[in-house]
């Protein structure tokens, strides 16, 4: 009886920490995509805790709402966070066994990240401009476009660990790691990694430092929130941003995981995230860096090639099983 | 069974009330009966569903030369709790819904007629019970979208090419049945019984006939055509009753007769099934995101839908086949539970849809916009129903496609080919609808609800009347209770399940509110899920309000600057679907126009411009048309047979006459 | 004694009629003559259940099949002569009719009906080819009733086709009688006596038995409707009155198939099954056939009924052709629910005719909007005539289907759905032009039809219905037919 | 006597296939109604010589009916209709005569071929003519189906009718009630048929109008 206390009390912990280091870490994350950017190109660069000063700065601002907006405008950015805070609850980022992770399936994590898709287009609705209106329409296109793949590259991973729940394929990774290596692995890692990128909002898919009416998409959406409202979107966004570099992370690379109820494990399975994640996002940055963005119908493609990806990753494992 | 029967009698005297007593009387009073009725039905249904218990009922009194047979058994009382619980959002919703042509006489019989129908068809046992339902049902439903005939061409298309479609289904599936029923009294259980000795090549070959049959019914492209026509032009009510019930019994007959009368068959019966999922379910999809007109959205993403239901059904006959039961009984489970899902929503989507229009007097969505605010009901009931559809946790839509994707996935084990490729073909088919719906209800919410008003009607509409929002409010209820609590359905599931498939297993999936699957693997909470996220948002919202300033203040949208913002300026759901619809241009082939009109002086600048934007039904154009053209062509070749010369008609007989005298001789 | 008195009922009749000048009352005796036939007929089917055979002077004589073939000439009848007081005032006032030749009209229906009585009461063979033949001579003067150019045209061919079809029916006759004669059982008394042909029916000669049912079939095939002899069919009854067309088209060809079902099971007792299968599956398919080519791009909405009599008929034909007991007693199901029905459309037809001034379809449009109940009643004796539940088309067709698919003859069914599904679409777009769409600017307010009209046709839809639903009390009946015509 | 009943037999059933092919032959309304009469009085012989052979007294009577109906009776009638019509030739026949002779020789050949199966049951002098009475009704049918004159129509109905009257003689001498019966009616037909023709004529005053009315058709 009292173990099984100890076992939730580590798992509302991991639980707890997870949230928290994904909270911190998802904008610690784009600063430093930036300060890598900015390095690559040359120049200085913002300090890497720029986003969340950035935050709190919003934070302090006049709540404004645009005039035909409605209910909507306000909810969108909380209905974001609490999707993505969700999917960070229950996914294993630092333990094998968070408190909700009964529900901890990859699946589950996929359809709550569409929900945060789906209520940030809403958002871009809501106040009724044109600007928000292409900007929802071009974020649900990319959304619809890189769904497939994303379901798809799961699936595959799933078909291999014979179950969608995250625990048990981590640990089953960890007890084949001739797998990390297999055709079927690398060809998912590809599509997931063509997904993150379209999800984040990343180039070649998305830029997210301009503002030009041409190349914008998830700017072009958020155009209407200013203030606390703002600074709840951009958490969110960086939050889904941090939960998918550390869910592929861990989903190719597993170790360092904590699998026992302990605080050493924990700090571990926290630091060792926090190095996996950062190498993701080294890793995009450095794709952003050496690519241009993409026109808008030259997407599909891309997308198109990383749904082949994940099919090819289904088959694959499914001849080599 | 009595109890059945008097429920059916309920809407038989709803019926005969409508007929007969005055307007004011017949929309309040039969209503309220028909509503009665529904929920009888589905109480008998539920208890069934409960015990496990199956009973039947004969007479010999009705139906000349063969009596009218009725079985209650699992699986015919969970599509009858479904078209019971939207039976009864229907009735009430016509209280405040009926007036003009629905409100008439005929019309109002018809519904009630249409209910009854749907609530005797899955419990109909032998071969001319059925038939007599299914034909009933569908003359019923035909009859009701010529509601507003006098007003609407397209009405009088839809219900001719949906009566063309229905009775060549009908046609296909008599058949199939009869030859099925070969050598029995034509009941359903003595074709169970006997069915076994049938020749496979006999066996098959009914299959193919009732499930051609079926198949049009459920919507299954390319035997769609008639649905994205009937649905959207039938009286809201009535479209939601025959998008969530009537396409759910051509599925529900399939089960039967596939896995019940002719135990399962041979696999390549559920690859095709599952093929003509996959093709469904994907041509929905892509139709349900670019159309404009909200119902024949509506209407596609059935078509959608029930492409993931035959999926399943597919697999689940697949696997069933190729010795896998508790798989099978997790994927049939999973459709059972999407059929129910989707009973609720779209029935809600389409009485919303049925409010819409019934308040700004037109459903097509580039002239809505804003209802939000002048329609906060129906804002709310269209905004869960399409976050269910687009399978948002933890809502029934999540559930239940979480459930049929662990079916697909766990499929997998088997490592038979046509297993293989039906999982396969099943996965992607789900991956390739959840992001093109998501496109379709962002667009229905926020092109519909969300911005400013596109046009007068829009912009005047006033919320709708308490009982139609109460029928509203009612269908949400399972779109919530499936999402949160599914595992509270799994025993009735099992039970539907286990009649269906001849295998019966231990339930896949185990007791509790969750669905938690321990024989194989897998499991969510969604009711730890709903609670987390209700959590979070609390938090959110008590830490937002607590860091920043608590006041709002209203300001002209931003829009990078620019001072004038009119509402024709917004996105329409044209252009939003626009970029989707250039992608699958070669699937689509949207049909453009654009008409350019210079000022005289200079053919430099443009006076008007005149831009058309056309999807059609590429099916439809390139399958159907021809065969129409050729028919009429035929026709008018005939006519030269009765040329009116009396000589020829002569010579008719003549030579009939050689010709025996011939063939005698 | 019951079947002189079905006989001398509308026979008292035409006297009456023929010894007065025309009055309306008289129409209405007509319509109380043909409701004491369809009493008779009844009491006749009560007396038929209990014992199988009831014989009068040997030469009358009425079993189950007769009994309900007599119920179907009143029924049937019934209908018609409601509607007649209407049409002769309706063609006086356009100055069609003069009271002269109301009272031929009157005359010639109740003489039409009595011929139609004998032919199924008739115990001889000789004396079936007889009244058949007489029916055609009093059918042709109602079809030229209106004395246009029209009627006359349509009176001709039918005229003309019916003397030949009828003449080879007769030579068919004659063989079998020549057959009977040479069974070598030494019968010789009672020239061509139902019972006594049966009593022989296995030892006539096959080869003369074989080319007389071949010529009966194309003879009394010409007075059915059925290919090859169909054409005179949609000429008569698009130019007929409408009472006249619904007698024709809802009696008159069952009374001729009554005469084939007779000779069916000579054939089949002589034969086997086979030989009469052949034959009325070959006829009835091609009528089937025909009619549907003939109904997809039909102008005309008396020809669209004409051809789905042939349709029908057709259907009836390959009932019969299967002829197990199920077969036979859906055939007659189907016969009574399509006599009723196409007099239902017949006669509303006719009232539309009257209203439109036309029968072609393109020129009516918007029907409901502008007479809900006229045009509700002729969509919903549409929807009986397609053969959808719950009237009793559909029951008697399913059972069809049933029979025939039990016979192994699916494939059949599989040709016949399929003409079926066409016809239904081809009825379906007619019915859509002439029935739906808006009102045109002229009359906007929606105009009642008279209750004389009305009560009548939605009694016989009702009537419809109630077959279709309710077993009691025909099944027994029609199952003792079957079982009769078969022995 | 059995020789001179044959012979008798043979003569008067020849009589009536002849006069049936002579009404193909010929193009003149009147020389094909006197064709016609003649074929009625060879029926009529038939039935007599029958008659006296079987001592049939009905069959007798019948004959003598035949003779005054259909050999004298029905004819005159024509020939009164055919004075209503100016023109007095069949002038373009369907299929022209030669043709027409041709066909009705192969019709003849089949006549034969096909009788052979029914007379083959109870042989005798009579039912060894039957072949006669098929051809007449099958070239009487080919007449109505090729000649446009209504007069011409008329005359291959009753063609067909004598030609089924001779089988029924041929075949069942025995019993004539529905044989009388039979021709009864027919001529009652014919008698309709003609009046028909009469009223029309007075309408258009020319028989083609009758049979080249098409204004019925889909």
């Amino acid at each position: 009886m009292s173990a099984t206390i100890t076992t939730s009390l580590y798992g509302v912990a991991a639980t707890l920490i997870q949230i928290v280091a994904v909270g911190l870490g998802g904008p610690l994350l784009v600063g430093l995509m930036a300060k890598v950017k900015a390095r690559a190109e040359g120049r200085v660069g913002a300090p890497i805790v720029q986003p969340l000063r950035d935050l709190r700065k919003l934070l302090s601002k006049e709540r404004l709402h645009a005039r035909h907006s409605s209910v909507v405008l306000p909810l969108a950015p909380m209905i974001i966070l609490a999707a993505t805070a969700v999917a960070v609850a229950i996914s294993p980022l630092v333990s094998t066994h968070p408190f909700l992770g009964s529900s901890a399936d990859i699946l589950v994590v996929v359809y709550l990240l569409l929900t945060g898709t789906v209520a940030a287009a809403l958002a871009g609705l809501d106040a009724g401009t044109a600007f928000g209106g292409m900007g929802s329409s071009r974020v649900m296109t990319i959304g619809a476009l890189a769904e497939p793949a994303l379901l798809v590259a799961v699936i595959a991973l799933s078909i291999q660990s014979g179950t969608s729940n995250l625990p048990s394929m981590m640990s089953s990774t960890i007890a084949h790691p001739d797998w990390v290596f297999g055709p079927s692995r690398l060809l998912a890692l590809g599509a997931l990694l063509i997904v993150v990128i379209a999800e984040t909002g990343r180039i070649p898919v998305d830029n997210p430092a301009t503002h030009l009416e041409l190349t914008m998409v998830h700017e072009a959406m958020i155009l209407e929130y200013a203030g606390p409202e703002l600074a709840l979107f951009s958490l969110g966004e960086a939050m889904r941003l941090g939960l998918l570099f550390s869910l592929v992370a861990n989903l190719f690379f597993p170790w360092g995981i904590a699998t026992s109820d302990s605080v050493l494990a924990l700090a571990v399975g926290v630091i060792l995230l926090m190095a996996k994640a950062a190498l993701v996002a080294l890793g995009v940055a450095l794709i952003e860096v050496r690519s241009a963005k993409l026109r808008l119908f030259r997407l599909p493609e891309l997308l198109a090639g990383g749904f082949v990806l994940s099919v090819l990753a289904v088959v694959t494992g499914l001849v080599t099983k | 069974m009595e109890l059945y029967l008097a429920a059916l009698g309920i809407c038989a005297a709803a019926a005969v009330l409508a007929a007969v007593v005055t307007r004011r009387v017949r929309v309040v009073v039969s209503s309220i009966l028909g509503a009665l009725g529904c929920l009888l039905a589905g109480g008998v249904a539920l208890r069934i569903l409960i015990t496990g218990s199956t009973s039947t009922f004969h007479t010999s009194q009705l139906l000349p030369m063969s009596g009218l047979s009725l079985t209650l058994d699992p699986l015919a009382a969970l599509f009858i709790l479904a078209s019971a619980f939207v039976g009864v959002a229907a009735c009430v919703y016509c209280v405040g819904y009926a007036h003009g042509a629905m409100a008439s006489r005929t019309a109002m019989t018809l519904l009630f007629v249409f209910i009854l129908t749907l609530l005797a068809v899955p419990a109909a046992s032998s071969v001319v019970s059925f038939m007599f339902c299914w034909e009933l049902m569908a003359l019923s439903s035909m009859l009701l979208i010529l509601t507003n005939q006098a007003h609407s061409s397209d009405a009088r298309a839809a219900a001719l090419w949906y009566g063309v479609m229905t009775q060549f289904g009908a046609a296909s599936i008599l058949l199939g049945l009869l030859l099925a029923s070969l050598g029995t009294d034509q009941t359903f259980s003595a074709i169970g019984a006997h069915s076994s000795q049938l020749s496979p090549t006999l066996r098959s070959f009914a299959f193919v006939l009732v499930l051609l049959g079926f198949a049009s019914k459920a919507g299954a492209v390319p035997l769609h055509v008639w649905l994205p026509k009937a649905h959207p032009e039938a009286p809201s009510p009535v479209s939601a009753l025959m998008s969530s019930s009537m396409v759910a019994i051509g599925v529900y007959g399939m089960i039967r007769v596939g896995e019940d009368l002719l135990h399962g068959g041979t696999v390549w019966w559920w690859v095709s099934v599952a093929a003509l999922g996959v093709v469904s379910a994907f041509y929905g999809a892509l139709h349900a995101t670019t159309s404009t007109d909200l119902k024949r959205l509506l209407a596609y993403s059935t078509i959608d839908i029930q492409g993931l239901i035959l999926i399943g059904v597919g697999a689940a006959g697949v696997l069933n086949d190729s010795g896998q039961p508790v798989v099978a009984h997790l994927a049939m489970m999973a459709v059972l539970l999407l059929m129910v899902a989707h009973a609720g929503f779209k029935g809600a989507l389409f009485l919303g849809a049925g409010a819409i229009e019934h308040a700004t007097g037109t459903r097509n969505l580039d002239r809505l916009g804003g209802l939000i605010h002048t329609m906060p009901v129906t804002a709310f009931v269209v905004g869960v129903s399409a976050c269910s559809i687009m399978a948002v946790p933890t809502l029934s839509g999540f559930s239940s496609e979480w459930l049929l994707l662990q079916g697909l996935l766990h499929g997998f084990a088997d490592s038979s080919t046509p297993a293989l490729i039906v999982m396969l073909l099943g996965v992607i088919a789900l991956a390739l609808t959840g992001g093109l719906t998501a496109v379709a209800f962002v667009k229905v919410f926020g092109i519909g609800f969300l911005g400013q008003p596109r046009s007068s009607g829009a912009a005047d509409a006033r919320e709708v009347s308490t009982s139609m929002k109460v029928a509203m409010g009612w269908l949400v209820v399972p779109s919530v209770v499936i999402g949160v609590v599914p595992g509270a359905f799994v025993a009735l599931l099992n039970r539907a399940s286990s009649s269906a498939l001849a295998t019966p297993v231990v339930s896949p999936i185990d007791k509790g509110t969750g669905l938690v699957l321990s024989q194989l693997s897998g499991a969510i909470e969604p009711a730890a899920l709903f609670v987390g996220l209700v959590v979070v948002l609390i938090v959110v919202w008590a830490a937002n309000q607590r860091l920043a300033q608590r006041r709002s203040r209203r300001v002209d949208a931003w829009a990078c600057g620019r001072e004038l913002q009119t509402p024709r300026m917004q996105y329409t759901a044209t252009s939003f679907a626009e970029p989707l619809q250039r992608v699958f241009a070669d699937v689509l082939r949207p049909q453009n126009d654009v008409e350019v009109t210079h000022v005289a002086e200079s053919r430099y600048y443009e006076q008007s411009l005149l831009y058309e934007n056309r999807v059609v039904d590429v099916i439809e154009m390139r399958g159907y048309r021809p065969l129409i053209t050729a028919a009429l062509r035929v026709g008018r070749f005939s006519r030269r047979l009765q040329n009116g010369s009396i000589h020829r008609y002569l010579a008719f007989g003549f030579v009939a006459l050689l010709v025996i005298l011939v063939v005698l001789a | 004694m019951l079947i002189l008195w079905v006989l001398f009922v509308p026979l008292a009749t035409t006297i009456l009629a023929a010894s007065v000048s025309w009055r309306p009352w008289i129409g209405w005796a007509t319509s109380a003559s043909s409701a004491a036939v369809l009493g008779l007929g009844i009491a006749l089917s009560v007396a038929t259940m209990t014992t199988p055979e009831l014989a009068l002077h040997g030469s009358l004589r009425a079993d189950s099949l007769s009994a309900f073939m007599v119920v179907v000439i009143g029924t049937v009848s019934i209908l018609a002569t409601l509607f007649t007081p209407r049409t002769m005032r309706q063609e006086m006032e356009s100055g069609i009719t003069t009271s002269r030749y109301a009272r031929h009209y009157v005359v010639l229906m109740q003489v039409f009906i009595t011929c139609m009585l004998l032919a199924v009461l008739t115990a001889n063979l000789g004396v079936l080819w007889v009244s058949i033949e007489a029916t055609t001579i009093a059918t042709t003067f109602l079809v030229s009733h209106r004395r246009t150019d029209g009627a006359f045209e349509a009176s001709w061919k039918y005229v003309i086709l019916c003397s030949v079809g009828i003449a080879l029916a007769f030579l068919g006759t004659v063989l079998i009688y020549y057959a009977e004669l040479h069974t070598g059982a030494g019968v010789h008394s009672s020239s061509l006596d139902w019972t006594s042909v049966m009593s022989v029916a296995h030892h006539l000669n096959p080869n003369v038995t074989r080319l007389a049912f071949a010529l009966l079939v194309v003879g009394y095939g010409t007075k059915v409707g059925l290919v090859p002899m169909h054409s005179w069919l949609a000429d008569a009854h698009s130019q007929a009155p409408a009472p006249v067309s619904a007698l024709m088209s809802g009696v008159l060809l069952t009374v001729a198939f009554y005469g084939l079902l007779r000779f069916r099971a000579v054939a089949a007792a002589a034969l086997g099954p086979t030989y009469p299968r052949t034959l009325l599956l070959v006829v009835g398919l091609a009528s089937l056939l025909l009619a549907t080519v003939m109904l997809i791009a039909q102008r005309d909405l008396k020809r669209m009924l004409a051809y789905s009599s042939i349709e029908h008929m057709g259907l009836l034909a390959i009932g019969a052709a299967v002829g197990t007991p199920l077969a036979i007693a859906a055939v007659l199901l189907h016969i009574l629910g399509h006599g009723i029905t196409k007099a239902v459309l017949f006669l509303s037809s006719g009232e539309i005719y009257h209203l439109e001034g036309t029968t072609e379809i393109a020129k009516i449009s918007g029907l409901l909007a502008r007479r809900p109940v006229l045009g509700g009643i002729f969509g919903f004796g549409l929807l009986s005539l397609v053969a959808f539940p719950p009237f009793s088309l559909f029951v008697s067709e399913l059972s069809m289907a049933r029979a025939e698919v039990d016979a192994g003859l699916w494939w059949v069914v599989a040709i016949s759905l399929a003409c079926l599904g066409v016809i239904f679409a081809a009825l379906a777009r007619h019915a859509r032009h002439m029935l739906m769409g808006a009102t045109s600017s002229e009359t906007t307010v929606a105009l009642t039809t008279a209750r004389s009209v009305a009560v009548p046709l939605v009694t016989g839809l009702v009537v419809c219905v109630a077959l279709g639903v309710v077993s009691w009390p025909l099944q027994s009946l029609l199952t003792h037919a079957a079982h009769g015509v078969m022995s | 006597m059995n020789s001179t009943y044959v012979a008798a037999l043979e003569l008067a059933a020849g009589a009536v296939l002849v006069s049936a092919v002579m009404t193909l032959w010929r193009r003149s309304v009147r020389s094909i109604v006197s064709m016609l009469s003649l074929q009625g009085m060879a029926l009529s012989a038939v039935a007599i010589v029958l008659a006296l052979h079987e001592h049939e007294r009905a069959l007798f009577v019948t004959g003598c009916l035949v003779f005054v109906v259909k050999g004298l009776v029905v004819p005159g009638l024509l020939r009164r209709v055919s004075r209503l019509d100016p023109r007095s030739r069949e002038s373009r026949p369907l299929v022209n005569v030669p043709a027409s002779l041709v066909f009705a020789a192969v019709l003849i050949v089949l006549s034969y071929v096909v009788s052979s199966r029914i007379t083959s049951m109870s042989p005798s002098e009579a039912s060894h003519l039957v072949p006669i009475g098929v051809a007449t009704v099958l070239v009487g049918y080919f007449m109505l189906v090729t000649r446009r004159r209504a007069v011409s129509k008329i005359v291959g109905l009753i063609l067909v009718d004598n030609g089924i009257a001779l089988v029924t003689f041929l075949l069942t001498s025995g019993v004539p009630l529905i044989v009388e019966l039979g021709s009864s009616l027919d001529v009652l037909l014919v008698v309709v048929v003609l009046q028909f023709l009469m009223v029309s004529m007075r309408r258009h005053s020319d028989t083609d109008q009758l049979t080249e009315m098409k204004a019925l058709r889909d």
